[in-house]
């Protein structure tokens, strides 16, 4: 595949604003939860795609491209841990308001 | 109060798996049994005289009458609600006779405790096991559906006077 | 020595700290015995200073701690050491002590041990800053000395309390804030904390950062003393201070200001003040006359008395500004003026609030014949405010006005309007309160004051008088440290001409 | 994998400088392990209490080994991960917030609490993730480490599961926590292909003027801010600091803003382009206003604090400013260590004293609740005024000088006009604390309301040493200045 | 025919994408990030990182997608009465923010994209050449990156504990029942009652 | 050309041959469970009744298609394609055979051969509990929604030891390449993994049952419980897409045990066998793990919820966890 690396750069962009939005408009904590996913998984991308430039024959000894795949595997892996607690909170909130609509969360206002 | 005292496992057991490899042999020589299958409308079951199949009527010497008196003994001892009779005055010297005898055969549960309740040794359970039709009404067999020559029940009204006979004797002996 | 006098009361707060709270008598005594102590070792100080040598005296030096500066470390050290100007603010404060914890007999009953506590913390903190010789140590102690009076004025204040302590605080802290800027920006400029070391070297530092590094100085010693813009805090914490923290407020608390003015103002950076000299005389003429007008306007004693402080110490200021010997002096002998006769002054408010409850003007009237002693001590002190010859008032305001006018004609005219208004207010007060008929019935069966109240206010008395008569004394001690603060300005001046031969005052030679 | 990577690999584990690195970050890890272990076997569960406060004290030696040895390990696992005196130093504070934490969350649980255990285990592993975040010279190092720090806090924030306000907390911490992570993420990633290295100390070698370096820059640094809680990312700060239990409070605005900053100052500032300055020096001041504005008019303490903690971000965040685009000549890591270390005992100690009155109820930490406590808890009131007086930074406590080497390093940035706005700022936030002292000693106690009573040896402790140090640090900095020095 | 795939996987991609955001109900907006992991993994694939792709495939597909869903159906978060009302913006006056936030990220990346406009040549690569050689990544893991290795362990134990702490079932009777007080007895009688 | 020749061809054999693998498997379950229970099973459509899936798939596709009121109609239709798709994909790299040659062109008998082709197995063959999950929960009802819960956590749960128990297998024959696997247990009848990872062995067969839904832990559909569970609802073509799903999942996990543990298609000592001996060979290996489930089915009891969940944590993944340790280490060090 000759794609262009800023391709691939640019749909991890639009994949990264659109987890952002998605971060910020939606109320549901589980809509919330995969918009941090996407968020990831965006960054993901990006590692892959750097990891990728900097393989190039012409680009070598610039950089160092196993970092990225490593970097990739880490962040699945916190990806898993997090999206556990964030869906075990889910749980334990959903115990208390039987919701989990965020508009909920006003107990603390200062 | 029943205490029920859990059996202690022996390892084997709890290790569970030697237990699973002892069902496996246990069905895999199953497999090699002879089978028990009959193929049914090829093969028929064998009817005997305990065999309990469909109620039916049982036509007098003549052929023609029917030995029910329409008494109403059988309608009230059918669990199932099954029977509903009409009867009527006849001419006949029995006086009565139904003027309408109908099973409901999706009822009918062969339990055959019409066949104790006559006094008259009117209905009694067939060899007669097949029961199809297409519509729910066509089951609902009336008189006319119902009612056998007494050749055809012989063997289960000789058995049927068999048992009394015997309970009979008993009785009177004790 | 020094070290001890220092922290003498902090050891006796400790001491304090550790006593039940059971007996108020013995917390009284072992705090009037620790400052008598002080009172003491103050006047020993006092007498053994040897007024001829200009530079510091009684040095202690330890080391502290060290910070590590952008030119290799620097060391932050316990520096202690006293010239003229600081032995006489030390005495002063030294002798009001004990009379302010005597004085808090009368007003003082609900947590008489915090009180005490809180008195004897704010000694050290006074006492530090006027004896520190390094910046650090004299920042410390400056912001210290805020902490005690703000529980003294919280706790024991009167019914506005809360408001004027929190205005009162974070006035002086929003200063003290900018001051801690400068103070670092000095330290780091010049590598070393040490007050005599900077003496030494600030007159190498760029026009511009000497410029802002004053101003930040400037604005935090103003706020303190208060000068004209920042004078609001002023009246507002001095009436609802109790009298103990009322006097020590008045007596020591704004000279912290006017010293910080005449030390790290006018001493480090002579250049500047000569600069900034016009700014300062102005406001110290208007603070004058304001201070004056706004007394007239009020109706509460205590108030109109606070509102005296911003007008006297106008004065200091003006003093302080006029640059010649015959101001410096002035100045000088004027704070402690002002501490003697407004810390009398309001003892003797507190005295009579204690026995009426007001400090409202009109609900007294006719008090001279209820209470003849206290009405002759109190004509004695606004005489003595007011600057009559033979009391200390006049010698301070006659060579200040007489230094002011050698430099600005104008402003020391506004001045003496200054001194004829405060003539004014005082005596309507004074005829509003003790002479005239008794007005109100309540107040026909004042007791007199006692023995404790005269007994604490002789001292005061004796030395108005003292200084009134013979004022060389004082002046003799402090003179050649203001000397040797004057050669820095001239210095200053010398190099302000060799820098701009073109200037006027070359030809003026 | 070849025999000869295996082999190379434990040699790098066990090589001596690595050895030594390593030892506090396993002593906690297998701290945490033996806790676990000592839970699951009901023979060994009276150890648990020793065996936490074992292995901090444990991984506190192994730091005070790095801080006096003769010789830092420096730079080990192929440059991933550093310890030297500075990161032993900060090391040893986040043990200590961590023990602290832990001592002022012993009894502070009133309800039945079956997860105890957990709760300590996930406390002993934060630390762990900070001495990872200030020890990376690698990303992938300091993500990890970001990580181990956030998710037992996120567990910890929710833990009173009963109550709606902590799970609350929890929810938000974990939303706006992840959110950063990711926002991390992706910085890391454009870095990456901006530079082609993940490693530290590489990428402060390349040249990072490139739009997408300094966009991966941008999004790195947001999502620091995001931690430590600036301008424009502190929203979330009142709220999680209020709903959490008040030690995990405590071990938030202490340890995790320490590790935050810790990295960022150490770390990032030197890589971060000195364009940007005053742009940080904005937000800065900015995240300053606004807590302190925000604190002015709370009426709850614990809030007020929270608010007063991004206030303190805010005056912490000027040193970034200060050190940005250059390695570290003004002091501001110096300063910063000071200030929070600081910041920690005074923080740590107002944060276990709530706590030792909330055991009485949740009232207890509305201001109004605490008028006049002077006089039924006259040292709980001192200690609480102290450590008010020690967050405004009035002298004699640990406060004044933190705020002091601040101001000094502004000065010696020439950020003189920045010094002086942060120090009228901050005036305004000796207006609350002051509020706090003036509610305790000069306002006559509820009538309604019974004074609190309850008595706690490890919540007192607590507020005992918090105390000694907050004084000792202001009267006698020689003590603390000395390991800073070297 | 790999660059047309990847475009189409790409567009596909931000169309799921877009759906996670839009979703009316969780549960749909779970299974758009569900597409948005497959036609990532095949980008994965296209560009030379089989094992990844696997890796995205095994992990987020395969379990934490069927966590969401689980946690999905175990609250049964489909009902009628958990739909949003509307789908509008939670945090009002954000509304800017988000829009400029997406805006400047689709920009930063376009300004990046003139400094790494290098088309990838995959010819200079050796044939059957993975990026993500999985001999190597693990050499990398067990040397270089060690230190964090492990601290992942640490870290996925840590998460256990916590969904522990956070999801399970508290227990009526405290574990050790020694050191239970009098009033904290007395409680549990009452909750005890209570069931 | 004809390489794409040659791959279409494979594509339709090797998937034409699984479908009726699978359709034979409709049948061979309920003639085993017949033979099981002395019985004969069906014999009358066609010669010993070989022709009944042919039936069965004309019944199925004549049947009314229903969707129950409020069910979410596009995930109700979506599901048993998503039940059915992941396992036929994960067809695509399973070696049925070495070389051979099609059209001319000499190939293997595989769809596709890939380096990683034994993770990619196991990452597509997960994903089929996206059927049984959202059919579930698109049903509209409470069996269904019980059973697709119940079917996520069970197959999360032992997708763990599925993969530890693969991860020994790969450590031991040092590649993710099916091929290379089979390749590293070519030889004789002790070459095979199963001698030299009986632990390995035992929990993969434990774990491909849980993961095909399988007797003793089909608890997605457990009949006594749940009616049907995940696909009660379910009815016509969507059915027997479900049951395609199953049991194509079924021939894949048997393939693979096939592969992983007894050499695939290698033929002991006849290491040049020609491809149909080796395909026969693999289909005899396969089959015996496809009976293995359809004899498990009819002779052992379901477990209880708890005690299969108890089964996974606490037994399997540690074993699991366990051997890779040992395997490692033994490997590390001999």
């Amino acid at each position: 595949m000759s794609v262009p690396t800023d391709h691939l750069l640019a749909l991890a962009a639009a994949l990264f604003a659109l987890g952002v939005l998605g971060f910020l408009v939606r109320k549901n904590v589980i809509i919330v939860l995969c918009s941090i996913e996407l968020m990831l998984n965006a960054a993901n991308l990006s590692f892959l795609a750097a990891s990728r430039h900097w393989s190039q024959s012409t680009l070598a000894g610039q950089g160092d491209p196993s970092a990225g795949p490593i970097f990739a595997i880490f962040v699945i892996l916190v990806a898993a841990a997090e999206a556990a607690v964030g869906l075990a909170l889910v749980i334990a909130l959903y115990r208390l308001k039987q919701s989990v609509a965020l508009d909920g969360i006003a107990e603390l206002r200062g | 109060m029943v205490i029920v005292k859990r059996k202690q496992l022996s390892l084997a057991e709890r290790l569970y798996l030697p237990e699973v490899v002892r069902a496996l042999s246990i069905t895999l020589r199953v497999i090699f049994k002879k089978k028990v299958t009959r193929q049914y409308p090829e093969e028929r079951m064998v009817t005997t005289a305990v065999t309990r199949g469909q109620p039916r009527l049982v036509l007098l010497d003549d052929n023609k009458s029917l030995a029910c008196v329409s008494c109403g003994l059988c309608e009230a001892a059918c669990p199932a609600y099954a029977i509903t009779i009409d009867g009527e005055e006849t001419e006949r010297f029995i006086e009565r006779e139904p003027k309408r005898f109908e099973i409901d055969m999706l009822r009918c549960i062969l339990c055959g405790f019409c066949e104790e309740a006559c006094p008259k040794d009117a209905i009694f359970m067939s060899d007669e096991l097949e029961l199809a039709d297409f519509s729910r009404q066509a089951l609902i067999y009336d008189i006319d559906k119902l009612k056998r020559p007494r050749a055809a029940l012989q063997k289960r009204i000789d058995y049927f006077y068999g048992i009394n006979d015997r309970w009979r004797k008993r009785s009177s002996t004790s | 020595m020094l070290a001890l006098l220092c922290f003498l009361p902090l050891a006796g707060a400790l001491l304090l700290l550790c006593l039940p709270r059971a007996s108020d008598a013995v917390l009284r005594l072992v705090a009037l015995g620790v400052t008598l102590v002080v009172a003491g070792l103050g006047l020993a100080l006092f007498l053994g200073f040897d007024g001829e040598l200009p530079g510091f005296q009684a040095e202690f030096v330890r080391e502290w701690f060290a910070l590590a500066g952008p030119d290799g470390t620097i060391p932050v050290r316990l520096h202690l050491g006293l010239d003229g100007v600081s032995l006489l603010l030390v005495a002063l404060t030294a002798l009001l002590m004990p009379l302010v914890v005597l004085s808090s007999y009368g007003h003082v009953h609900t947590r008489v041990k915090e009180f005490l506590l809180w008195l004897l913390v704010m000694e050290t903190g006074m006492l530090g800053v006027f004896l520190a010789l390094d910046l650090v140590l004299f920042y410390f102690f400056w912001e210290l000395s805020l902490v005690p009076l703000y529980f003294l004025v919280g706790i024991w204040g009167g019914e506005r309390r809360l408001y004027a302590t929190i205005k009162f605080f974070l006035y002086t802290v929003a200063g003290s804030l900018v001051m801690l800027v400068a103070v670092i920006a000095l330290i780091w400029k010049l590598g070393s904390a040490s007050v005599p070391d900077l003496f030494l070297h600030t007159a190498a530092l760029e026009p511009t950062t000497q410029a802002w590094i004053f101003a930040a100085f400037a604005l935090a010693f103003a706020i303190k003393v208060p000068l004209l813009p920042f004078h609001t805090w002023l009246a507002d914490a001095h009436t609802e201070a109790p009298t103990s923290g009322s006097v020590l407020l008045a007596g020591v608390l704004l000279k912290m200001g006017t010293y910080g003015l005449l030390r790290f103002g006018i001493q480090l950076f002579p250049a500047m003040a000569i600069d900034a000299a016009p700014v300062f005389l102005a406001l110290g003429a208007f603070g004058i006359v304001y201070g004056a007008l706004l007394a007239m306007a009020q109706d509460d004693l205590k108030r109109l008395i606070a509102c005296s402080s911003v007008s006297h110490l106008g004065f200091v200021v003006l003093g302080l500004f006029a640059l010649n010997s015959a101001g410096l002096r002035g100045a000088v002998l004027q704070m402690i003026n002002h501490g003697l006769s407004t810390g009398l002054l309001f003892l003797l408010v507190g005295m009579v609030y204690e026995r009426t409850h007001t400090r409202q003007l009109e609900r007294y009237g006719g008090l001279a014949a209820v209470m003849p002693v206290f009405a002759l001590f109190f004509v004695f002190t606004v005489l003595s405010s007011v600057g009559l010859p033979g009391l200390n008032g006049f010698v301070g305001e006659y060579l200040i006005l007489a230094g002011t006018f050698e430099v600005s004609p104008a402003w020391a005219t506004l001045g003496v309007s200054g001194v004829v208004l405060g003539a004014v207010y005082l005596l309507t007060a004074t005829r509003r309160m003790l002479f005239g008929p008794v007005v109100h019935a309540e107040n026909r069966k004042l007791a007199d004051l006692g023995a404790r109240e005269v007994g604490l206010m002789l001292p005061l008395v004796a030395l108005s008088v003292w200084i009134g008569v013979q004022p060389s004394v004082l002046l003799d001690k402090c003179a050649p440290a203001l000397e040797r603060i004057l050669e820095r300005v001239e210095d200053a001046r010398f190099d302000a001409r060799l820098a701009n031969p073109a200037a006027e005052d070359v030809q003026l030679r | 994998m070849s025999t000869q990577e295996f082999s190379a690999a434990f040699e790098a584990l066990t090589a001596p400088a690595a050895r030594m690195a390593l030892a506090p970050l396993l002593a906690l890890g297998v701290g945490v392990l033996v806790f676990l272990l000592c839970d699951v076997v009901a023979a060994l569960r009276a150890a648990r209490a020793p065996v936490f406060v074992g292995a901090l004290i444990l991984a506190a030696a192994a730091e005070v080994r790095i801080l006096l040895g003769e010789r830092a390990p420096g730079l080990v696992f192929d440059g991933t991960f550093a310890a030297d005196r500075a990161t032993a130093l900060w090391g040893l504070m986040f043990v200590g917030a961590t023990l602290l934490a832990w001592l002022a969350s012993l009894g502070y649980y009133r309800e039945n609490r079956p997860f105890k255990p957990e709760h300590d285990a996930l406390m002993l592993t934060t630390p762990i993730g900070m001495m990872l975040m200030i020890g990376a010279r690698d990303l992938v190092v300091f993500f990890v480490g970001l990580e181990l720090l956030s998710i037992p806090l996120y567990a910890l924030c929710a833990f009173r599961r009963m109550r709606q306000e902590s799970v609350e907390a929890g929810v938000k911490y974990f939303l706006l926590g992840s959110f950063s992570s990711a926002l991390f993420l992706y910085g890391a990633a454009l870095l990456y292909a901006a530079a082609g290295t993940l490693s530290l100390v590489e990428l402060a070698e390349r040249d990072l003027s490139a739009p997408l370096a300094l966009a991966g820059l941008a999004l790195v640094a947001a999502s620091l801010f995001f931690k430590v809680a600036v301008f424009p990312f502190q929203l979330w700060a009142p709220d999680v600091y209020q709903g959490s239990p008040t030690p995990v409070t405590a071990l938030m605005a202490t340890g995790t803003k320490a590790a935050a900053f810790g990295f960022l100052l150490v770390q990032l500032t030197p890589i971060l382009p000195a364009t940007g300055r005053a742009t940080v020096a904005v937000l800065a001041l900015v995240t300053m206003l606004l807590g302190n504005l925000g604190a002015l008019v709370q009426t709850d303490l614990k809030r007020m604090l929270a608010y007063s903690s991004v206030a303190h971000a805010g005056t912490l965040l000027l040193l970034v400013a200060a050190g940005m685009g250059a390695p570290d000549e003004h002091g501001a890591l110096g300063a910063a260590l000071y200030y929070l270390g600081g910041y920690l005992f005074t923080a740590m100690g107002a944060f276990g004293l709530l706590g030792l009155l909330e055991a009485d109820g949740a009232r207890f930490t509305r201001l109004e609740s605490l008028r006049g406590l002077a006089r039924s808890r006259p040292v709980v009131s001192a200690l609480l005024a102290l450590f008010m007086l020690s967050l405004g930074g009035i002298p004699a406590t640990a406060g004044f000088l933190g705020k002091w080497f601040v101001f000094a390093v502004l000065v010696d940035a020439d950020m003189t006009t920045v010094a002086v706005l942060a120090a009228l700022l901050s005036t305004i936030a000796l207006g609350y604390y002051l509020r706090v002292i003036v509610v305790l000693y000069m306002q006559p106690p509820p009538e309604e309301l019974e004074p609190p009573r309850t008595n706690r040896w490890s919540a007192s402790l607590v507020g005992a040493l918090c105390g000694a140090f907050v004084l000792a640090m202001g009267l006698f900095p020689a003590l603390f200045l000395g390991l800073l020095g070297s | 025919m790999a660059e047309t795939l990847f475009y189409v996987l790409g567009a596909l991609c931000v169309v799921f994408a877009i759906g996670v955001v839009r979703a009316r109900m969780p549960l749909f907006s779970v299974l758009n990030l569900l597409g948005t992991f497959f036609c990532l993994a095949g980008i994965y694939l296209l560009a030379g990182f089989p094992f990844l792709a696997a890796t995205q495939l095994l992990v987020y597909a395969g379990a934490i997608m069927v966590l969401f869903l689980f946690v999905i159906m175990l609250l049964n978060l489909g009902d009628a009465a958990e739909l949003e009302k509307h789908a509008g913006l939670s945090l009002s006056g954000r509304r800017l923010f988000v829009a400029c936030s997406s805006a400047a990220l689709l920009g930063l990346v376009g300004l990046g994209a003139a400094e790494m406009s290098t088309a990838f040549d995959a010819r200079t690569l050796p044939a059957e050449h993975a990026l993500d050689d999985l001999e190597h990544l693990a050499a990398l893991l067990f040397s270089r990156y060690m230190l964090p290795f492990e601290a992942a362990s640490l870290l996925l134990l840590a998460t256990m504990v916590a969904v522990i702490v956070l999801a399970k079932r508290q227990r009526e009777q405290a574990r050790d029942t020694s050191a239970a007080s009098a009033p904290a007895e007395s409680q549990r009688k009452e909750n005890g009652v209570l069931r | 050309m004809t390489p794409v020749l040659v791959m279409l061809l494979k594509t339709l054999l090797i998937f034409g041959g699984v479908i009726t693998l699978a359709a034979g498997m409709t049948l061979a379950e309920r003639k085993v469970s017949a033979w099981i229970q002395w019985r004969i099973g069906p014999n009358r459509v066609g010669p010993w009744g070989t022709l009944q899936p042919l039936a069965d798939g004309v019944k199925f596709v004549f049947k009314e298609e229903l969707i129950p009121d409020g069910a979410n109609p596009l995930l109700f239709r979506l599901a048993p394609m998503l039940a059915a798709g992941p396992a036929m994909m994960a067809i695509a790299v399973i070696p049925f055979a070495g070389e051979i040659t099609l059209l001319g062109q000499p190939t293997t008998l595989s769809i596709a051969d890939f380096p990683l082709s034994a993770l990619y197995v196991v990452a597509v063959s997960g994903l089929g509990v996206y059927g049984v999950i959202l059919g579930g929960w698109s049903s509209n009802s409470k069996y269904s929604l019980l059973g697709g819960l119940r079917a996520s956590a069970q197959m999360v749960s032992y997708e763990l030891a599925l993969i530890l128990a693969l991860l020994s297998v790969v450590v031991m024959s040092g590649s993710l390449d099916l091929r290379k696997i089979v390749e590293a247990q070519a030889g004789g009848l002790l070459q095979w993994n199963l001698w030299r990872q009986p632990l390995a062995f035992l929990l993969f067969l434990l774990a491909t049952f849980a993961e095909t839904n399988r007797h003793p832990f089909d608890f997605a559909e457990c009949e006594p419980e749940l009616v049907g569970g995940f696909h009660t609802e379910y009815s016509s073509m969507k059915f027997a897409l479900f049951f395609i799903g199953e049991y194509v999942a079924m021939i894949v996990m048997a393939s693979m045990t096939a592969t992983l543990f007894l050499g695939g298609p290698e033929v002991p000592y006849w290491p040049a066998a020609p491809w149909f001996v080796q395909l026969a060979t693999f289909l005899l290996k396969t089959g015996f793990f496809l009976f293995l489930f359809l004899w498990v089915r009819w002779t052992l009891p379901r477990f209880r919820f708890d005690q299969l969940m108890g089964l996974g944590w606490k037994v399997m993944l540690p074993l699991a966890l366990l051997n890779v340790f040992v395997t490692g280490l033994v490997i590390s060090l001999f």
